[in-house]
């Protein structure tokens, strides 16, 4: 390489995330003169428009040409349809959070800008060719969310969560840096296409795996890999629910798509055995998320174990990059945001003020007492339990399907085995909805922007599993990725 | 003969463990992410050895690894701010750094 | 097969239709129709079927060896193909003559004798619902569709037992048919599975023209032989599934006369007829046939004696006589067993028609102990049922005769069961007459003779009945008569039967006797009706039973009295034990196999438990989790490196 | 070489007491020590910039706000500690298997040290005007970034220390905490 | 488009029954009405065209739905069924009834979708979404120990179709076929080897026999039954849902064929097994619902005897019987409802000689019975002669023991029925009322239907069943894929145990 280096910088390729960054300017900027937080939730969901926008663009213009910044950035078509995965799971957060943030006494006017600027951490990820520029993307990703899990200070579950996190997320991130320091003295580069270059012409092998492993784990924790999961349960369960909404779907999305890409490129090139230390971890992962979750009884930490073996799941599809894995991860998490910020969003109209009272018997007749919001969360759970014709389940078929293909037919049976635990615990919730009579009083608490962040999600969930299909044609032209 | 990158890497691979060590083994959430803080210096002091090793290849390597050390102190810092920050948060409340009495949500 | 046989002969495919349109008229709208209609209508399609089945035999031309008449396709599947089809030879026309014929006059007869009971309309639909199904039986064309008519017959037998169904033991024994002939079904069933291997077919045609081409005794031949004989068995009451018949007289007395006599009970009869082809071909099985019908004979006989309920008798004699049948057919005799067939039909049907008279005019009363005397006050009862107990006895000149000496002389030359003992079969069967020629005079003696035994208001109440039932008895008395001389010994005259059906049955070789030795079996024959009725005219009339109330108290007599111990035995071996066995599966499959499986999936829980019990809430802890975790990773790195 | 060994042993030391000190003022001044050590470490590396760097922003600014917040919060002296007797060799022992494998992995991969000739003209002492080179064209995008780093950092620790209605000063709050005993809220009354 | 009618009228049905809610007069005519258009398009399915849409392109599912075949029996009858079904539960549902047909009318359209799908994913996601209305009706509407039931009945219907589902992908990814129709999965898995097929039969075949059921996995039935909705609505949906032996005939079977004689002896022991067994258990049982439960297994059992016998005859057979069982055991479960609006018990004892007060009522259950125990002429008898003269054919043994069952039909089946209706009148029941006759005609009218002229709806079935033998045939080249050679062929167990 010669130095300095010819840049090629696109800026447009940073639209999507300069539209968040911008937003989240002004939103802060707003917040010297205004202190209704709504305004600046309105402003959050029309950045968030443009940035859609933005990202639609080029989606449909020439994806080819997405790299930039010597492939450190790669706007290619996987991290441009994580892209409308983030923006739609931050856009059900905030709508969540529109009505939330005021009733659990947490309205502080830095809420939206830091969601946005996460967000732009979470774009930065799915982009990042390289793994300094993935540092600093998991790095604006996470330290919003450290904070805003900390949000209700004074509520000591909150407090907890976010202490938590901060510390085992820093944690993460040294392990990450380190697996950079060593994948750097393989090969002599942070950019995935010179490690693979340098290391297909014949590297130090051991230290490049050491490397990456490393790497993995760092972003393993992000993605509640086994053992690098236990965060989740209970930050989860500690965070402010329209926060869990956001950190639920946006970080897991970025992490995977962060680990897919590095699956994808540098993995195949180092010793085979990682692979299968990635595997040993997802059947972990699918085992410890699924058996703990079934002897919840508060739903809020139920749905995050099920958040970890959901990890597992999309883990399927990293194992399996060159059988369609890539594809799958990509719709499965398109799917996974909108059933499960749905299930959130209607998690965070049951609990209290004080983001308490998500037990079962909670939701006991809420198929009588509240309907509309019973069936919601039921297609929401039946969804996350893979059942036909919602889009869990064409998800599960993809992701399923790459892990067979890719030889991990073991994996895909264990996967599908706690499946059936799974669908135990979610139906629970749904038996209680509807087989039971009302134990407490209906919770009372309405909210339109709720509302509508649960009907698109509800819709979303419904058309994406009906009409499978065009999604998953669109991502498929991943086989132009960059760096791949 | 200067010495081998390697024997860098060694310590500071030996100062990353031990601020791992330092992780599991503190009480103080002070002092956590001190260690967190050491092993953070552990790496940057790997990317420094290696940046000096691939200066066999030319000066893009070598450069990139000093570069990337220089953003890792960055994230440092910003780490450290909105560590303090929650730590100061919290402590407002609780009165303590003792992480082992972080423990009310379990199970 | 003459395709282009006479139009008319294929009326008789239209006489079940008709049966059936009249049991839907009666069935459908039965609150409507008051007496006598229902038994004017009732007997009317039975009456038309018998037209039916009269022209198609006067157009059937007699060489011809039977046509189909195919309604439509009924099961296809591979190179299986039934149709829904008659065949109409000179088998199924005699017997659907028999049906209509002797099943008319049971109508008519029902009429009087069902009148004022508020299920007339019921008993009409049941009663012509089972002429329909017994026409399909004996038309069918294959053997499929001849099950259906089996199991028809069987569904209208137990809805006729049980038709006074408030009274629990006329359910019960509706059940026990049921059952007992469910079990001959399954051997049907198993038959028809195992020819269609054998013969790729079930077409009745094709199965009896394919058999004689298959090696003699070859052992699916004998196997399929076997399962029919199962099946017959179950329908024909014979050995050891004999024991639902005498229970099925708890019916209405018309039905127990139609069904359980005349026409349903001779489906065996008419099965092995049938298949005749197959039997000739496996001599196993048809010896094995032609002992169980001798030993039912003789069995059923014994047990008759020691019977007290009128009808009861003439239950135990059905079984003995079909077992005379099953035993002709066995030996190959197969137009003497359906000879049999027609003449009993009209003496037995006689029979209970005039114990049905009987019980009419006494008021309901059955116990032969408290009877006597009665063919002085029902005079024409009284005249036919002693035509007819003349008639079974088998004196000659009446029609029992002719046909019990038919088979006599088959089992005695019959080649195909020779080796397998025919001698001895022969000899059971003449002692059998013996027997039946005693018991039917006691039972004659006890009803219509001697002195009166009855009940004041029994006696109070006898008188003969009515015209429309007294008309039938007639009938069939000139028909008991007359019948046997249609099947008159060859050497004596035309062997009308046996020429009539020999076109269709098969042909098994038989000894030839000299005229000498036929004549010496006739006189043989004639000697043992005589003998019979010699001995229990001096038992009953002579001795005035007191010979007779000393063998009472041997323990045979209990055994007979108790139809010789199967009840019990049955009770025993098979209903006991399998109420147990499916009380304990039922227990086993809800307590052990259910909880059995459940347990992995409770251990779930708490394999779940411990997942979660890791989940201790200690940063530290989690941070170790994870520090092992890399530290694994970075271990199994060096090992596969130094390794490499 | 014997210029590795002190830098090395002296790194070590820091970093074995921050592991181990008692007093959370003593680690954190250990901690200061290696780092220095280390920025040592740089300079025989060719880092110079990197070294001054680590100096003067990381032992100097970030190390201080350390300082301050140990003293600022008063955190007390370790107490024994009293469960998991097990978790302290377990970690030690799982930390020791980490860094043989590391260290073991590297040296085994070890490579010849490049000459000093090369090592001066390529790095040039890892001069500042290098280090920017880099730092505005390779890493254009990082740099940037670190600036967005920067702002959501400082935004995030705002937000959660100086909001309304909160904002006494963190000294006073103990006793606030200590006023205050009934239930929390959040916690069912 | 005609396909896909029996798909779209149930749907909009039910979305009309649920927004009707309580209003009983509305959710009635929706019944009814939905129900009567979608028989109607059922009955124009054998002429309708095929459809095979692209869905799910980039993994090779297909919207391929294929009106023909076994699907144009199955569905009409279901259709057929669910006519009264649907009626008699808007009319008798105390709460809710509005939402009790719509799930009704959503498993129907899942059924639909179940019988005509040929690709198998597809087929896979109607078999799955027709469970949660199914367990949903259980669930909301059933008796005490519901949820109990709900749950086993749950785990036991995806524990089998999770794994199935894995099998059904692990097919396509082993066989390397370019998307899961059946063609394609026919064409390409023939090349798997025959232990490949036998571990991927074996998926199969976990899902499919919870749902044949097969001893031992039917407990969840005999709960699902004593638990669901006293009007038995619920049980009819219940027994149309028995759709296991469907899975074996349209996919595995076909698809694996060599895997499929291998497991064959195992499964077709287990059906004659079940056929005794549930035979056996069903003549100790007093409580009716839970006696129809096992009888029904013990169907199921001759079911799978049939189609394992892997012989064109007991496939036909089966898939017949499958279909006829629909009527006569959903009208009997119907019955049951209207004697527990009677006398609100669902024990036996509670019964007795009500013949007289109700000879209509009595006079059709007697009918339903007689069909349901296979009397011939009704609508049983030719599937169930079919499927155990084929497996005979091929595996006597287990066919003969299979038709043992026939014996114990008759136990249970007149025991039931006399100790209901005859002996003694201690009780009292109302005859039917005209809206309950309406209810029974259509079952009545089925059961003739299916039981006097079999062969139009056999033919239909067969053009199915062929594609399964001739893969057979091409598999074992043994003279099982006719029935008709003269001489016995050797003995056919090894035959099956000697697949290569």
């Amino acid at each position: 390489m010669s130095f300095p280096p010819a840049l090629d910088i696109d800026w447009a390729h940073l639209a999507p995330a300069l539209a968040l960054l911008g937003t989240a300017t002004i939103g802060l900027l707003l917040a010297l003169f205004q202190r209704d937080s709504r305004l600046t939730a309105a402003v959050s969901l029309l950045g968030l428009a443009t940035s859609f926008a933005f990202n639609l663009s080029l989606f449909l213009g020439d994806a080819g040409s997405g790299a930039s910044f010597g492939l450190r950035y790669l706007a290619d078509v996987p991290a441009l349809a994580f892209n409308f995965v983030v923006i739609v799971g931050t856009a059900l957060a905030v709508l969540v959070s529109y009505d939330q943030v005021g009733r659990m006494e947490m309205d502080h006017p830095e809420y939206y800008p830091l969601v946005l600027l996460s967000a732009l951490g979470a774009m930065v990820m799915a982009a990042a060719g390289d793994l300094v520029t993935l540092l600093l993307g998991l790095e604006v990703l996470s330290l919003p969310v450290y904070v805003l899990s900390a949000w209700r200070t004074g509520a000591r579950q909150s407090e907890e969560a976010g202490m938590k996190y901060f510390l085992l997320g820093a944690f993460g991130s040294a392990i990450l840096v380190y697996g950079a320091a060593l994948l750097y003295g393989a090969s002599g580069s942070f950019v995935y296409a010179d490690v693979v270059a340098a290391l297909a012409g014949g590297g130090p092998l051991t230290l490049a795996t050491l490397g990456a492993a490393l790497v993995l784990a760092g972003l393993g924790f992000k993605a509640a890999l086994v053992p690098f999961h236990q965060w989740a349960p209970d930050v989860y369960t500690g965070a402010p629910t329209p926060v869990v909404t956001y950190m639920s779907v946006v970080v897991k999305a970025a992490a995977f798509a962060a680990l897919v890409r590095i699956a994808a490129t540098v993995a195949p090139e180092v010793a085979p055995w990682l692979q299968t230390a990635l595997a040993v971890s997802v059947a972990a992962t699918l085992l410890v998320g699924n058996l703990a979750a079934l002897v919840q009884r508060g739903v809020k930490r139920m749905l995050a174990y099920s958040a970890v073996a959901h990890a597992g799941y999309v883990g399927l599809a990293v194992l399996a990059p060159g059988h369609g894995g890539l594809e799958a991860a990509v719709w499965y998490l398109t799917a996974y945001t909108l059933m499960n910020a749905g299930a959130f969003a209607v998690l965070s109209l049951i609990v209290d003020r004080n983001d308490r009272g998500d037990d079962v018997e909670r939701f006991a007749g809420l198929g009588q007492t509240r309907p509309g919001l019973a069936l919601a969360l039921t297609v929401f759970l039946l969804s996350l339990g893979g059942i036909p014709p919602l889009a869990g389940f064409a998800g599960k078929v993809m992701v399923f399907q790459a892990a067979i293909e890719a030889g991990y037919l073991w994996l895909a049976l264990l996967g599908i085995l706690t499946s059936v635990v799974a669908l135990v615990y979610y139906f629970r919730v749904v038996a209680a909805m509807y087989f039971r009579r009302p134990e407490y009083e209906a919770p009372a608490f309405r909210s339109t922007a709720t509302d509508v962040a649960i009907a698109a999600a509800l819709a979303g969930t419904v058309l994406l599993g009906v009409l499978p299909g065009w999604w998953h044609d669109a991502i498929r032209g991943a086989q132009t990725v960059m760096g791949f | 003969m200067s010495v081998p990158s390697e024997y860098f890497v060694a310590l500071s691979a030996v100062l990353f463990g031990l601020g791992a060590v330092g992780v599991v083994t503190r009480r103080s959430a002070i002092l956590v992410f001190l260690s967190i803080e050491l092993m953070l210096n552990a790496a940057n002091l790997a990317i420094v050895a290696y940046a000096r090793q691939w200066t066999v290849t030319g000066g893009g390597h070598a450069l990139e690894g000093q570069g990337a050390v220089f953003i890792v102190l960055a994230v440092a810092a910003a780490e450290v701010a909105v560590g303090l920050g929650i730590l100061v948060a919290i402590f407002r409340h609780r009165v303590t750094t003792d992480v082992d009495q972080l423990a009310e949500v379990r199970a | 097969m003459t395709e282009t046989a006479s139009g008319a002969a294929q009326l008789v495919a239209l006489a079940p239709l008709v049966a059936l349109v009249g049991a839907l008229v009666n069935g459908l709208f039965g609150r409507g129709i008051r007496e006598p209609a229902s038994g004017v209508i009732a007997s009317a399609a039975v009456a038309v079927g018998f037209v039916l089945s009269l022209v198609a035999f006067v157009a059937y031309p007699g060489e011809a060896d039977g046509f189909r008449f195919v309604f439509a396709e009924f099961l296809r599947a591979g190179s299986l193909a039934v149709d829904l089809g008659f065949l109409i030879d000179q088998l199924s026309l005699v017997m659907a003559l028999v049906i209509t014929g002797v099943g008319f006059l049971i109508h008519v007869y029902s009429v009087g004798y069902m009148r004022g009971d508020p299920g007339h309309a019921r008993y009409f639909a049941q009663l012509n619902l089972f002429v329909a199904a017994m026409l399909v039986l004996v038309l069918a064309d294959s053997l499929p569709l001849m099950f259906v008519g089996w199991e028809g017959v069987g569904v209208c037998s137990f809805l006729l037992i049980g038709f006074w169904y408030q009274h629990r033991q006329n359910a019960d024994a509706a059940r026990k048919a049921f059952i007992v002939n469910r079990i001959g079904d399954v051997g049907f069933l198993i038959a028809m599975f195992l020819t269609f291997k054998v013969f790729g077919s079930l077409d009745l045609a094709t199965v009896t023209s394919a058999a004689p081409g298959i090696a003699y005794g070859a052992p699916a031949l004998t196997a399929i032989g076997l399962l029919l004989l199962l099946a017959a068995a179950g329908k024909s009451a014979q050995l050891p599934l004999q024991l639902w018949l005498p229970d099925a007289m708890a019916g209405p007395t018309p039905v127990s006369a139609l069904i359980h006599a005349a026409t349903m009970v001779t489906a065996g009869v008419y099965l092995v007829a049938r298949t005749g082809d197959v039997f000739a071909q496996a001599p196993a099985a048809a010896a094995t046939v032609a002992w169980v019908g001798v030993l039912t004979a003789l069995v059923a006989a014994v047990a008759a004696f020691a019977q007290t309920d009128i009808k009861r008798i003439l239950a135990y004699s059905t079984i003995s006589q079909v077992g005379f049948m099953v035993a002709a057919v066995g030996a190959g005799a197969y137009w003497a067993g359906i000879f049999h067939v027609v003449t009993h039909a009209f003496f037995k049907a006689l029979l209970f028609l005039g114990a049905g008279s009987v019980i009419h005019a006494l008021g309901g009363e059955q116990d032969v102990r408290r009877m006597g005397g009665l063919g002085r006050r029902m005079r024409v009862t009284g005249t036919t049922s002693l035509v007819a107990t003349l008639a079974i006895a088998g004196v000659p000149l009446l029609s029992g005769f002719f046909s019990k000496d038919a088979i006599l002389h088959g089992t005695l030359t019959s080649q195909l069961v020779a080796d397998a003992g025919g001698p001895f079969l022969f000899a059971l069967l003449l002692l059998t007459a013996v027997l039946t020629a005693a018991y039917m005079f006691r039972w004659y003696y006890l009803v219509f003779a001697g002195e009166e035994r009855l009940t004041a208001e029994a006696a109070a109440k006898v008188h003969e009945s009515p015209a429309v039932m007294t008309v039938p008895l007639v009938v069939l008395a000139v028909g008991s008569v007359l019948a046997g001389y249609l099947g008159v010994q060859e050497f004596l005259g035309r062997n009308l039967i046996a020429e009539w059906l020999s076109p269709v049955l098969a042909s098994v070789p038989f000894d030839h006797l000299s005229v000498g030795a036929e004549w010496a079996l006739i006189v043989g024959s004639a000697l043992a009706a005589a003998v019979g009725l010699g001995v229990g005219y001096w038992l009953y009339a002579v001795d005035k039973g007191r010979t007779v109330k000393r063998l009472e108290q041997a323990p045979v007599a209990a055994l007979a009295r108790s139809g010789m111990g199967f009840d019990a035995a049955a009770q025993a071996v098979f209903v006991r034990p399998g109420e147990n066995v499916a009380e304990g599966l039922a227990l086993l499959d809800r307590d052990v196999l259910d909880r059995g499986l459940a347990a992995p999936v409770t251990a779930v829980p708490r394999l779940a438990r411990l997942a979660a019990l890791w989940q201790s809430g200690y940063v530290r802890l989690y941070a170790l989790a994870m520090l092992i975790g890399a530290a694994a990773v970075t271990a199994v790195a060096l090992l596969a490196g130094v390794s490499r | 070489m014997i210029g590795f060994l002190i830098v090395a042993a002296l790194a070590i030391a820091g970093g074995v007491l921050v592991v181990a000190a008692r007093q959370p003022v003593h680690a954190a001044l250990a901690l200061v020590g290696t780092l220095i050590a280390v920025a040592v470490a740089y300079v025989m590396l060719d880092a110079h910039f990197l070294a001054a760097i680590q100096v003067i922003v990381y032992a100097g600014a970030i190390m201080v706000l350390f300082l301050f917040v140990i003293m600022l919060l008063n955190v007390e002296r370790q107490p024994p500690a009293a469960r998991w007797g097990w978790l302290r060799p377990t970690a030690y022992g799982v930390g020791l298997l980490g860094v043989v494998a590391v260290a073991g992995t590297a040296l085994m991969e070890r490579r010849p040290a490049p000459d000093q000739a090369t090592v001066d003209a390529v790095l040039q002492g890892g001069s500042p005007e290098r280090i920017g080179t880099v730092l505005f064209s390779e890493y254009l995008l990082a740099f940037h970034l670190v600036a967005v780093l920067l702002l959501t950092g400082v935004i995030a620790a705002v937000s959660l220390v100086q909001r309304p209605g909160e904002g006494r000063g963190a000294e006073a709050l103990p006793v606030a905490a200590l006023a205050e005993p009934g239930p929390r809220e959040g916690e069912p009354a | 488009m005609i396909t896909l009618l029996p798909l779209i009228v149930p749907v909009v049905g039910a979305a009309l029954a649920a927004l009707a809610g309580a209003r009983r007069g509305a959710v009635t005519l929706v019944a009814l009405l939905s129900t009567l258009v979608a028989f109607v398009a059922a009955l124009l399915l054998p002429g309708a065209a095929a459809i095979d849409a692209p869905w799910l392109p980039g993994v090779g599912v297909s919207f391929a739905l294929d009106p023909g075949g076994a699907a144009s029996v199955l569905v009409v009858v279901v259709a057929l069924v669910m006519v009264p079904t649907a009626l008699f539960a808007a009319l008798s549902v105390e709460e809710r009834p509005g939402r009790f047909v719509a799930w009704l009318l959503l498993a129907q359209a899942g059924l639909a979708g179940i019988f005509m799908a040929r690709d198998m994913v597809l087929f896979y996601v109607f078999w799955e979404g027709t469970l949660i209305p199914s367990l949903l009706l259980l669930g909301a509407y059933g008796l005490e120990k519901r949820r109990a039931a709900t749950l086993k009945y749950l785990t036991y219907a995806v524990g089998g179709s999770f794994v199935m589902l894995v099998s059904i992908l692990a097919v396509k990814a082993l066989s390397g076929a370019a998307t899961f129709h059946v063609e394609d999965l026919v064409m390409a898995a023939r090349g798997l080897p025959a232990g490949t097929q036998a571990w991927l039969f074996a998926g199969l075949a976990l899902g499919m026999v919870v749902k044949v059921p097969l001893w031992p996995l039917h407990s969840w039935l005999v709960d699902l039954n004593e638990q669901n909705h006293p009007s038995g609505a619920a049980d009819v949906l219940g027994t149309l849902y028995k759709v296991g032996a469907y899975g074996f005939f349209a996919w595995a079977i076909p698809v694996l064929p060599l895997g499929a004689e291998r497991l064959a002896p195992l499964f077709i022991a287990l059906g004659a097994f079940t056929a005794v067994y549930g035979a056996v258990v069903a003549t100790s049982q007093t409580h009716l619902k839970r006696l129809l439960a096992y009888a029904s297994l013990s169907h199921m059992g001759i079911v799978a005897v049939g189609v394992f016998g892997l012989h064109v005859a007991g496939l036909n057979g089966a898939i017949y019987f499958l279909a006829a069982q629909m009527l006569s055991t959903g009208g009997l479960f119907i019955v049951t409802g209207m004697l527990h609006a009677r006398r609100r018990s669902f024990d036996v004892d509670a019964y007795g000689g009500i013949a007289k007060s109700a000879p209509a009522l009595a006079a059709l259950s007697l009918f339903l019975v007689f069909a349901f125990i296979g009397v011939p002429g009704l609508s049983n008898f030719p599937g169930e002669f079919l499927a155990l003269l084929g497996a005979f054919q091929t595996s006597p043994f287990a066919a003969v023991v299979a038709t043992l069952a026939v014996i114990g039909a008759g136990v249970y089946g007149v025991n039931v029925y006399q100790r209901l209706f005859q002996g003694p009148a201690v009780a009292e029941a109302r005859d039917l009322g005209p809206v309950e006759l309406y209810v029974l005609v259509p079952f009545v009218a089925g059961v003739l239907w299916l039981g006097v002229v079999p062969a139009p709806q056999l033919e239909r079935i067969e053009a199915q069943s062929q594609v399964a033998v001739l893969q057979l045939a091409d598999a074992g080249d043994d003279p099982r894929a006719d029935g008709g050679d003269l001489v016995p062929g050797p003995e056919p167990e090894l035959a099956i145990g000697g697949a290569r």
